[in-house]
């Protein structure tokens, strides 16, 4: 296989509504960003990949109109979509692009724009002999899982809002992040409206509008572009069985993710991921869910989730920082989320991450979670 | 600084969504006899619902067909407080309502679905519930208005 | 791409008519099956997979997730391409080449009898100048054969649903992909110039030089181009450098029937099919989107 | 391969999505359209790096992948480059408009405006069936209530030359 790294990355504003740009042009803003921090034009890209949910804005073959905004024409574009792991499914389909040998450069962009359709609607739009007769939300379904996640594991309220209030602080250094809240409390979390229980409103992420698009490059590429790409050293993939009533205790097992992150580990060598990886950007679509992963991602034993954010370990300053960017709780493009997680992970290592950049980065480590427990594990590091 | 525009589009559409044999089997069962048919998977012995002709897990057909009580234990549970869209009607759905996963005796596999109690204070992680079937049946899961709690 | 070719090792199909009483999972494990018995494997053997399905046609979000068991991806690797099935396999492709797989199902699904068929077109269209006039997939051809200066009426393919399904390999096997390469023309009609596609043009460039194809005409020995509109397959075959090849879709093409998005995996298959009669060097051609918006081809040997 | 005549048993259940989405114009488009609403005008923009003259008018060439620059008024009338008139389509559903209405027979047209180098598609109407054809000129019929959209154009009908500006 030959090396693959990640030499640039750009992304929007992720914000509520997006007036001002159209969907391609939101891509542009995106695509225009990350060829300039990589520091090339249209003309060196030799393939795209794009993510997004086509439904939720209502779209058939989205990548029709939208690729001209990725710089698609008379180019290779190829729109991967898997619910909510599009974008960490097309970061590893343009990374086997790039390290196939086909394509040197290959650009890839995730998008949404939420403000323009009926997202709960379009996520409602499941099995309908099935799901539709019994629809009750993404966060419904989540509150189901949490309510045995909670009964099993002893976790808090009061730890999922830590959960919460540490990734609207850390949005609030981070200019692209939709949700800007730097005041927030755990107070603030536990008497927002209840969603479901025990689900608060600032428990979930937001509906944003957004877009962000990263630059592979093969390695002779780009060691000369980039002083510091960030290589891709392990992607790993599974997906899981379509009903949630299908998957036993699924955020106490969360199958996927473990199975993932040993896979991934083994590949790299990592052993003791906690003090390995120096950054970890994963898909929490909500506060518990993040609790849920620390476990599956053996940064603790089971049980152990609710004193890693009560000791401060994923903080800003902790052992292992999770999600300085604000992470899916301050801002969820959906098919951009998973390339966001992708992005900022190497903007940790290319040390681009401005105020939210962490100290000495080597190894990041980026996940995608989507449907009700499919996974993406992302490795990537400053070693080749 | 320009005026900007939305442009609306309004999707009205109808698919016709095919059964295969098994969901056929299944509805009607449902619909006819007020009966929960599983299907059970030949090699790990696990009984699905929805049915669905391969175990995803065993990558084994599936054949055997299991009556499934209409009576089970909840695994977990929440109290929906927001107004979620119903997508068969696109109104949002009267809320606050209970929603459960729900092991139906004889399956393996939980039924996420209503309760008829929507005090979060009376739910309960093992408690057992029961169908409340609609009179009228029309060969859908909504058949079934909600689960009841089993009164000891 | 001659060092390590990626060999196919199993085609399977289903019928393709239309099927309103299956399901799509169902329908999927039929052509999965199919191949898997072709090439004398099982689900075990196989490392990832690419299905190709867009979601508007099988009025579901993210409508991958219905076939997760029957293409085997419970705790298992699979992409999804929103494009035509030969994406799908040049996704596979490229995943082989790269390293991170040995072998990889591709499966293509769609039941285009399941909704409106041209209506649902009307949504690949920017949605503020050219989606509030109708247009669709069929009017575009219709522009496409006006612009062509064709006399003769629009003649779209049936109507069909089914599945498709092949197995790519790391593994050496008689038959092998040679070249590959795909693009995206314009997307506003008018911008366009119909007569013409500089994507297949690309694409077919690109596969030609991989391929080391130098003259199609002489250098190929069959051909199978996706003609969902009549008039379309000659003007793919003059792009490819096929005017007068004779050995143009032996199988009849698209007007048998054949699903959109299954399209252009079906054409790989009766590809292979013949190559394995008779040896030679066959092209597989696909598109997507309005008037041939989307072009893939595809190059195998043996 | 399989052949799967096997009787499936399977029947179908009819499900409708009525969803609307309101797509944002972004700057260029809504300016555009905005000109067509107020003004009766149409406009392309210019591509620096290429100089085609892109109409309708667009923030980006999708070409050269550089904003563009300069607004330019175009038309009304402009050339019929091809059009959709084919037998089939007269029971062709889709085109989202009356069927009712006189002057519209299911077709599209390609229409190229003098001095622009992409054409802007729309529906062509009031024509002979007989004498329609490539190289017509063809000018807007603009309706009466409008609302910022390009059906504020209800459709292009063919023009002598000589009256060509002042439709």
């Amino acid at each position: 296989m030959r090396r693959v790294a990640i030499i640039g990355t750009g992304q929007t504003k992720h914000a509520k509504s997006h007036d001002d740009v159209n969907q391609a042009e939101l891509v542009r803003q995106a695509a225009t960003r990350a060829l300039a921090d990589a520091g090339i034009t249209y003309l060196d890209v030799d393939a795209i990949v794009l993510s997004n949910m086509e439904l939720f804005e209502g779209r058939a073959l989205p990548e029709m109109w939208v690729g001209e905004g990725a710089s698609g024409y008379l180019k290779p574009v190829m729109k991967i979509a898997t619910g909510g792991t599009s974008g960490t499914s097309a970061c590893i389909a343009g990374f086997h692009q790039c390290a196939s040998g086909l394509f040197d450069t290959v650009l890839v962009v995730g998008w949404e724009k939420h403000s323009e359709g009926a997202t709960q609607t379009g996520m409602a739009l499941t099995d309908p002999l099935w799901d539709r007769n019994i629809a009750s939300g993404a966060v419904g379904n989540f509150a189901l899982s949490i309510s045995q996640y909670m009964a099993e594991r002893g976790v808090t309220p009061e730890q999922a809002a830590k959960v919460a209030v540490k990734a609207r602080r850390n949005a609030a250094k981070n200019p692209h992040a939709h949700l800007q809240m730097p005041d927030i409390t755990v107070d603030r979390v536990l008497s927002s409206r209840m969603l479901a229980d025990p689900v608060h409103l600032l428990d979930m992420c937001p509906q944003s509008d957004g877009a962000c698009a990263l630059v592979y490059a093969a390695e002779d590429r780009a060691e000369s572009l980039c002083a510091r790409p960030a290589w891709v050293r392990a992607t790993v993939t599974r997906h899981d069985q379509p009903y949630i009533g299908d998957l036993d205790r699924r955020l106490l097992t969360m199958r996927t993710l473990r199975d993932a992150a040993r896979k991934a580990y083994q590949q790299v060598g990592i052993t003791d991921p906690l003090n390995q990886i120096d950054v970890a950007e994963i898909y929490e679509p909500v506060s518990y869910a993040e609790l849920a992963w620390y476990e599956a991602l053996g940064l603790c034993a089971d049980g152990e989730a609710g004193k890693l954010i009560d000791n401060g370990s994923t903080e800003m300053d902790g052992v292992l920082p999770v999600n300085p960017s604000g992470g899916v709780l301050s801002a969820n493009p959906v098919g951009a989320s998973g390339v966001i997680r992708v992005a900022e992970a190497a903007m940790q290592i290319m040390v681009r991450a401005g105020a939210h950049q962490v100290a000495n980065v080597r190894t990041a480590l980026a996940t995608g979670y989507g449907v009700y427990a499919w996974s993406d594990v992302i490795i990537l590091s400053v070693d080749k | 600084m320009t005026e900007l525009l939305r442009i609306s589009h309004t999707m009205n559409m109808d698919w016709r969504y095919g059964t295969s044999w098994y969901f056929a089997k299944f509805i009607r069962a449902l619909q006819d006899k007020r009966l929960i048919l599983g299907l059970r998977c030949p090699v790990c012995r696990r009984v699905y619902l929805p049915p669905r002709p391969v175990c995803g897990n065993c990558y084994a057909e599936m054949r055997e067909w299991v009556e499934v009580k209409d009576v089970g234990t909840v695994l977990a549970a929440t109290v929906v407080h927001v107004p979620i869209i119903d997508p068969l009607t696109g109104q949002p759905r009267p809320s606050p309502y209970g929603m459960a996963l729900i092991q139906l005796d004889g399956a393996d596999t939980t039924l996420n679905f209503y309760l008829a109690e929507n005090d979060p204070a009376k739910l309960h992680i093992g408690m057992r519930v029961r169908a409340v079937w609609r009179e009228q049946r029309t060969g859908t899961l909504s058949d079934i208005v909600y689960f009841k709690e089993v009164s000891s | 791409m001659n060092a390590h070719p990626v060999s196919i090792l199993g085609v399977g199909r289903t019928d393709y008519e239309p099927q309103p009483g299956t399901t799509i999972p169902e329908l999927v494990y039929r052509a999965v099956k199919a191949a898997l018995d072709d090439a004398g494997m099982t689900m075990r053997d196989v490392d990832a997979r690419v299905t190709a399905s867009v979601d508007l046609w099988d009025g579901l979000t993210a409508s991958n997730v219905m076939v997760t068991e029957v293409v085997g991806a419970v705790m298992q690797p699979e992409s999804r391409v929103a494009g035509d099935g030969l994406l799908a396999a040049c996704h596979g492709a490229m995943s082989i080449m790269s390293g991170a797989y040995h072998t990889v199902l591709i499966v293509a699904h769609c039941k285009s009898t399941m909704g409106d068929r041209w209506g649902i077109t009307n949504w690949t269209f920017d949605p503020i100048y050219q989606q509030p006039l109708g247009l669709d997939d069929y009017y575009a051809a219709a522009l496409q054969l006006s612009a062509l200066r064709s006399p003769a009426s629009l003649s779209p393919c049936p109507p069909a649903d089914g599945a498709a399904a092949i197995i790519l390999s790391s593994n050496p096997a008689p038959i092998t992909i040679r070249g590959m390469c795909w693009a995206l023309d314009e997307h506003y009609l008018g911008d366009r110039d119909l007569t013409d596609s500089p994507a297949l043009r690309k694409a077919a460039r690109r596969a030609y030089d991989l391929a080391g194809i130098i003259d199609p005409k002489h250098d190929l020995t069959l051909a199978e181009l996706s003609d969902h509109f009549d008039h379309q397959r000659a003007l793919w075959a003059s792009i490819l450098g096929l005017d007068g090849f004779p050995h143009l879709n032996a199988s009849g093409g698209l007007a048998r029937g054949v699903p959109p998005f299954v399209a252009g995996l079906d054409r790989l298959i009766e590809i292979v099919l013949r190559l394995r009669e008779k040896t030679g060097t066959g092209l597989a051609h696909g598109c997507w989107g309005p008037a041939g918006q989307g072009q893939v081809v595809m190059v195998v040997k043996q | 391969m399989i052949n799967d005549k096997t009787n499936n048993g399977g029947s179908f259940v009819s499900a409708r999505m009525n969803l609307t989405f309101n797509y944002a114009a972004g700057e260029a488009a809504s300016r555009f359209l905005v000109a067509l609403r107020d003004e009766n005008k149409i406009y392309g923009t210019r591509c620096p790096s290429c100089s085609r003259l892109l109409v309708p008018a667009r923030s980006f060439c999708p070409r050269c992948f550089v904003d563009t620059t300069d607004w330019i008024e175009v038309g009304p009338a402009g050339t019929l480059v091809a059009f959709t008139l084919d037998r089939s389509l007269q029971c062709h559903a889709g085109a989202g408009k009356e069927e009712s209405d006189p002057g519209v027979r299911n077709c599209l047209g390609l229409i190229r405006f003098d001095g622009a180098d992409t054409s802007l598609v729309h529906h062509i109407g009031e024509f002979d069936v007989d004498t329609l054809r490539i190289g017509m000129l063809v000018a807007p019929v603009f309706i009466k209530e409008r609302n910022g959209s390009i059906l504020d154009i209800a459709y292009f009908k063919p023009v002598e030359a000589d009256n060509a500006r002042s439709i």
